[in-house]
């Protein structure tokens, strides 16, 4: 006889709320893959998430998780000051590019310093989603933005910041990788990562952090699809996806690369 | 080969098209009906059985809206 | 417990600790630094959390997290890194978490001096950053006081889940004076209801200050309004000083007070009836009784350690009941009591020649 | 008089905000009001430091003052800083083993006294400061010999207790000092 | 030049380009973003300095360091970024530089939203951070006035050396309206001689504003301060409408002020003689027309979009001579006419009815 | 016959104000080094100092220079002010580890990965020496400070930040690099990088970086001498001098490594 | 009516925001106040914008309103929100192309369009804006409809400047079909 | 050998014997009287003309109050 079984649904950790993500943003495939985490890891009672300010502002109302909103760039500091009265609960952050790495840059680096064990989900998507597509420290030469419309210039503006990287290079991290969003094959890899970001965490290793390369088709100006396309072909050239810090503990279960 | 089947949330899903350039057998479309929030959202079109049930295109979907069954052979 | 020689700094501390404070996040400055390094001492001996942040930024947002968190816990700073925590502040006010910080005040403006001020009078009892908000703010003049009002800030913060600022002066941080300490509370074993603790056998918490929609933002605030008439009922705090017939007041807090007691004194043995009335509440700032007692009396000084802040809220309030004038220094300079008489002695000479301008007042 | 303050002033290392907290101590002891209040902050850096110590039969206004009933100065730059501004009538105690100028105030009392030497001779060069005070109290009895004895063993720090008996001496040497010396006029 | 439709903030960006803004720091936040963005393209196109700042920390930090080189400079934000530059706008403060920044304000408290709002009006006229400061703020009702006044803010930073605040709202800043641009200053040539430029052939110049001691930055706060009577002196600006024999007059700024108009023209063809005063500078506070307005009507209602900020500071100014009301709206929502005319007919129902108390009104 | 020539004099870029600086405190040694170089290279007329907040804040009265005071923090996006309006000045922060490594992070990492053509003199104490002896995000595990009691416990505070390296990632620096200044030979070495850093701006290379490892005898309660023996015996160890990053035009005549 | 306020909302991407300007435009160039505001935001993610035109012969209070005058709306969601807020005697204009429910309400004046057919057919399907403002000018002509004419020739972006005729073709037929159709009741 | 000598500022020297470390032929000593800052400056104590000019005692002063002379040859 045949019968069917389920081999994917919505997982538990995400509430029934809609989102507010335009067509193919793929913050809400980041969202669904840290709710499997969670549901995987069955810690959905003692999560807390900070949201911080950008698209995913509303990230509270999509977890079904006690969740509370961050000041913009301050969320690292707002899970210290969490993690620190309350070990016991995993406590995460999910930042956009300009959150996390333009105003924040100094708490997330302070944070990954001491070596909080909290667990940073990183979105990437070269621009700054919210605000209508400004440039962020990780748009790429010669992107064109709302606030760069020549597209930008390295001499005027620099060049894009590494993220994964730059965490890795401190002592206090456990985990730094960089993922992607703009397939399949990379979405199961990206879950991995935040699964062992968040095992990393449980595992009292210290500060972990995922980035993941993110579409954002509306300020991109382009289709969903297209914006898969433009991860793939000018992104990933730029972001180089892969392990920059493994602690030991984790090391075995880590795929090296990611790619 | 596996053979398995999708249901996908019309009234979540965005069209944003992810889920049909992720299927392998081509068998997700558009359908031709805005839905209420006003995106034309994806459907299953699988005249043919050729869904596996592989779930890439649940892989993909942002909106976390579809769930993915696949045949099993219950012994008797 | 018997009085000991306290430094303020030190005192305000311990102070927080028995009244229960579970975690304290802060940053270095002058004048309040003994505070925070008293903190890193005790806070680790008593295994409670205390943590240098990288910055003011950083301390009240570690703050804001402890406090969704449901603990007391607490920060402390001066003007400059006041300054820093507005945002952070705003914050906790759209949030209604219970917070408390204490603000040892220097000179001002810019990097200014690490002299007492009183210059963040309007910084702090104005606003909390931006938006419709208005602290507690507790202004002790002695040690004691200071010790006291960091106790009582903890329960009114948790009374009404709002950011107590306990606003003192370097004078008070600085300076040692016998005070006694309060005896240490238990530890408090829960953590109330709408902290986020994990959502275990319960709907998950969510604490934020996003109201999408005018509406809904605005119904924020009106149950935050509703909330700051309720303070403003029950929590006026102030003092006063040989009243009996007076017709002159000086209104002075915190070090500005101490000093226009002794001139009080002083023009009291010279013979002119002159009293004092100490806001210990900047906000709630004490309208009534200040309304009340200038339908009383003829004049009221205000003295302060800034170019004239609580002064425009003290003009409010009087409105043409009484003549309210402003003496003070600024820069971190204390008012002698001298300069005070003098002034009182100018105002004396004002109501027998009109044209007497008396010096370092405005009007 | 029922309110005195007093200023120590000296370099950084010689004691005085201890000597400070000695005499606001022996205040409280003695049943009066007190405040003790130091300079802190960069100026401290680079050679000074002085407290102000306030006893009083009543509350105390200013923690500070600037023009103190008594000066403590144990260095040259403390006696330019302080001569000019102890109050007339006021006493100006002078470390007389540091500062040679001399007061031309006519409307001052004040005391010389040879601290460091004093500390050196009867006890460690350290205690200057204990032996200022003990002058000090010599001319003006604001708090009892005795209770400044008392602070000493109540407070000083455990990593100095092997010195409470040189302080001990040297607060009675500074003290013995200027009750049996003529004044300087 | 004749009328265009100008977006508000485009046309705050291009009159801040035409009076010869020569570099413009500055970070995203809406309800502001446009006027980056069109700056991100104007200054590049002129050969002018635009820089995206990490953080509304840093912008106002780089603003800073223009200043003291000698240009004119300028930064936008809104509210939660208002609150990040507090620190920055003291030390600009204590510096005597000119600096000239824009607030579009949104709703708060926190996070709030991003709805029109007037929200920041105490953390900009009451303080600029700690010290005792008040910066110039000029309030724009319309897209024409924003550029007129984003001109002259320019010329005050200059002429008085100090920070000039343009505080519109989100509705002003989003909104279309026909306007006429001035045209475009030539570039000034020289820095002024206090700039830092290199001590070429001079001594030293230095910024700064710290000053050790109390003496000190005593004197530089009374330069302050009489800097400050300076420009209460001459820089005082409001508007009235309709005032001929009003018996109760608006009192409201900027958008609210466009609601308190319309509503006014409902209340006189209704027969209420009622009429609007308009501050346009909310520092310096228009202290002696509205006093003496005071004391020709017997009723003033401030109207507006916060839990009233001005409303205390009109209070102050009229003191006992006529009656002060409140009516508003918090959290991004603006008054309609209806709210405001209800408000005045229950005004006036009071007065023939002393136990009415009119709804939405504080006194 | 013999004669006598001056082979060292007190630079012309120093004011003749005496510092404030406690007896050994070798802030002297890197603001005579810094005054050495701007009377070398001829750029006294031309140079802007943005002092911070630190001990260091009075550096403004201590170079003959225009000069400013930026808020504790802020000095290199006050520089970045500067520098942007008038390029042809040269521009430099002068900045202790609280102030830079701190609270500042964030604006030194921005002006780096900016590739701000300004000048970064660093000087790492270990300690907040101005506000007595704090905990620096640079102070040495297990180092006492008057807020880390019992010594710097990593658990808690995280481990030393290592400025000079990590700035050396960052694409817009073109000059990084670490030296002491604990005895002369070492004194000598600061003093060519100090050169070569200024060269850079000159040169229009971008950012340029020295860390100074200093002394702070008073707040770490040694002698002067003792103070020198400490850098040399703890921190060096912890904190490798050398060349992090060197930008090929200066490369020539930069010596290896640096010790 | 001397002030009259028009709320235009649909779906992203239905150029709401634009014939919000064409309309602003055409007052301003027949010498009228206007103002134009859009709504801005995280809620423009995710679907529906709108924008507010207010046209008046004296100065203009708020740009925004509660209850518009006149309400353009061009999807369903649109509809639901604003069919009930339109002002009592004001005007729905509906896009009966996407929009399938009808107005319960008698104190309105309705006009159906099919705007997306009608722009299909005589332009492209992105003119369907136009569509639907020549219909609302039908029923209220609150600028002359040359005035459009004029705005589109001035205002059409360089991108778009190939599809002016067609634009002008689509708000003419907007015009004719409010104009001829009888009114739905 | 070089030969040379130093001059102090002793005003400004702060006693930090920095220089008396560095000096290689140990001529540098501390003066017995305090300066008015308070301080005891270091004062050179050469009686031998051990001195060679090498100005490391300046190269490490924090307070750049050494100047340092060096004998040269003057052609005659
Ligand atoms: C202090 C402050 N500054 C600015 C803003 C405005 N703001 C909101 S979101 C955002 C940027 C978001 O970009 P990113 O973090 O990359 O997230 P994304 O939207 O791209 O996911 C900004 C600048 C704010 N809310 N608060
Ligand atoms: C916003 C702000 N926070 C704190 C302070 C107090 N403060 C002054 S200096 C300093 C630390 C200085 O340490 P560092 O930068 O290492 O310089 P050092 O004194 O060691 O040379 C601090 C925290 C301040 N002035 N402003
Ligand atoms: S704006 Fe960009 S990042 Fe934001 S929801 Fe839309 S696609 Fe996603
Ligand atoms: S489960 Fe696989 S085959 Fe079936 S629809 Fe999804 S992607 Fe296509
Ligand atoms: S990926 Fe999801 S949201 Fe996108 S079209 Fe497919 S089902 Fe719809
Ligand atoms: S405290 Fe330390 S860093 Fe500051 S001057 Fe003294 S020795 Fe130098
Ligand atoms: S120059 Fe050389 S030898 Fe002479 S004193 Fe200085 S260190 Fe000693
Ligand atoms: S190094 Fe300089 S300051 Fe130190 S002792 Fe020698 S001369 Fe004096
Ligand atoms: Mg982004
Ligand atoms: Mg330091």
């Amino acid at each position: 006889m045949i019968s069917e079984k389920v081999v994917y649904e919505r997982p538990v950790a995400l509430s029934v709320n809609r989102t507010h993500y335009c067509p193919g943003c793929t913050h809400g495939t980041a969202h669904r893959l840290v709710a499997e985490t969670i549901d995987e890891l069955n810690i959905r009672e003692r999560t807390i998430l900070v949201a911080s300010v950008g698209c995913s502002v509303f990230a509270y109302d999509y977890f079904d998780v006690d969740a509370c909103e961050a000041p913009h760039g301050r969320a690292p500091a707002m899970a210290t000051g969490i993690k620190r009265v309350s070990p016991d609960n995993i406590v995460f952050t999910y930042q956009g590019d300009g959150d996390l790495a333009s105003i924040g840059i100094g708490e997330a680096i302070h944070a990954a310093s001491r070596g909080e064990n909290i667990t940073i989900i990183f979105i990437n998507n070269a621009v700054y989603g919210m605000t209508g597509g400004q440039m962020a420290p990780t748009s790429l030469i010669g992107q064109k933005t709302t606030s760069s419309p020549l597209g930008r210039d390295p001499k005027l503006s620099g060049t894009p910041l590494h993220i994964a990287e730059l965490m890795a290079g401190l002592p206090g991290v456990a985990y730094s990788v960089r993922r992607s969003l703009h397939d399949a094959r990379h979405v199961i890899q990206a879950k991995k990562a935040i699964r062992l970001a968040f095992e990393a965490q449980m595992q009292h290793l210290g500060f972990s952090l995922v980035e993941l390369l993110s579409t954002c088709p509306t300020n991109w100006g382009v289709a969903p699809g297209e914006a898969c396309d433009w991860v793939r072909e000018e992104m990933i050239p730029v972001y180089p996806l892969g392990d920059f810090k493994v602690a030991e503990p984790l090391r075995a279960r880590s795929q090296r690369g990611g790619q | 080969m596996a053979h398995g089947r999708i249901f996908i949330d019309a009234e979540r899903c965005k069209g944003c098209e992810l889920c049909r350039t992720a299927c392998p057998p081509h068998v997700i479309s558009l359908a031709p009906q805005r839905n209420s929030i006003g995106y034309y959202p994806v459907m299953l079109n699988d005249p043919d059985n050729k869904c596996t049930g592989c779930a890439l295109c649940a892989v993909v979907c942002p909106e976390a809206c579809i769930i993915v069954y696949r045949d099993v052979a219950v012994p008797a | 417990m018997s009085k000991q020689l306290l430094k303020g700094n030190v005192a305000l501390a311990e102070a927080a600790i028995r009244a229960g404070c579970e975690a304290y996040f802060g940053y270095p400055i002058t004048p309040q630094t003994e505070l925070l390094e008293h903190m890193a001492r005790r806070m680790i001996e008593l295994n409670r959390v205390f943590l240098q942040a990288e910055s003011e930024v950083a301390a009240i947002n570690m703050v804001y997290g402890a406090a969704v968190a449901g603990t007391k816990v607490m920060t402390s700073s001066s003007s400059p890194g006041i300054s820093l925590m507005q945002e952070g502040f705003s914050y906790i006010a759209g949030s209604n978490v219970p917070v408390v910080v204490i603000d040892v005040m220097r000179g001002g403006p810019g990097l200014g001096n690490i002299q007492p001020s009183q210059s963040d009078y309007n910084q702090i009892t104005k606003s909390a950053g931006h938006g419709d908000f208005h602290p507690i703010v507790l202004a002790p003049a002695t040690v004691q006081e200071a010790i006291d009002l960091t106790v009582l800030a903890f329960d009114l913060a948790e009374t009404y889940r709002t950011l107590v600022i306990v606003a003192a002066d370097g004078a008070i941080g600085q300076m040692m004076e016998p005070a006694e300490l309060p005896p240490m509370r238990p530890k408090r074993e829960k953590r109330p209801f709408w902290a986020l603790t994990g959502a275990a056998g319960r709907p998950k918490n969510v604490i934020t200050s996003l109201y999408l929609g005018a509406d809904n933002l605005e119904a924020l605030n009106n149950q935050i309004q509703d909330k700051l008439a309720l303070i403003q009922g029950h929590e006026v705090r102030y003092d006063c000083y040989r009243m009996e017939d007076a017709d002159s007041v000086l209104v002075a807090f915190g070090t500005a007070a101490r000093v226009a007691q002794t001139a009080v004194d002083h023009l009291r043995q010279e013979g002119f009836p002159v009293g004092l009335l100490r806001p210990i509440t900047l906000w709630p700032f004490p309208e009534r009784p200040l309304r009340e007692l200038a339908q009383q009396v003829d004049t009221l000084l205000v003295v302060e350690m800034n170019a004239g802040q609580m002064f425009h809220d003290v003009k409010e309030v009087v409105g043409d009941q009484a003549e309210v004038y402003f003496t003070g220094r600024t820069g971190g300079a204390i008012p002698t009591p001298d300069e005070i008489e003098r002034v009182v002695h100018g105002l004396y000479n004002y109501y027998l020649d009109p044209d007497y301008s008396p010096v370092g007042v405005l009007a | 008089m029922s309110e005195t303050s007093v200023v120590i002033a000296g370099f950084g290392g010689q004691g005085v905000l201890f000597a400070g907290q000695l005499l606001a101590y022996a205040g409280m002891e003695n049943g009066r009001f007190v405040t003790w209040i130091p300079s802190y902050g960069p100026e401290m850096r680079g050679g000074t430091a002085h407290c102000t110590v306030i006893i009083s039969d009543r509350p105390i206004g200013a923690p500070t003052v600037t023009r103190p009933d008594i000066a403590i100065v144990l260095n040259q730059p403390s006696f330019d800083k302080y001569e000019p501004l102890v109050k007339p009538g006021g006493l100006l105690v002078v470390n007389s083993s540091l500062v040679t100028a001399s007061s031309l105030r006519d409307d001052l009392e004040l005391a010389l006294v040879p601290a460091d030497a004093l500390a050196e001779q009867f006890g460690t060069r350290q205690l200057l400061n204990v032996a200022a005070l003990g002058a000090m109290l010599a001319k003006r009895p604001l708090v009892a010999l005795t209770a400044v004895d008392q602070a000493l063993r109540n407070h000083l720090p455990a990593s100095k207790a092997h010195l409470l008996a040189a302080n001990l001496t040297v607060l009675e040497k500074g003290y013995a000092h200027c009750v049996q010396l003529p004044l300087a006029q």
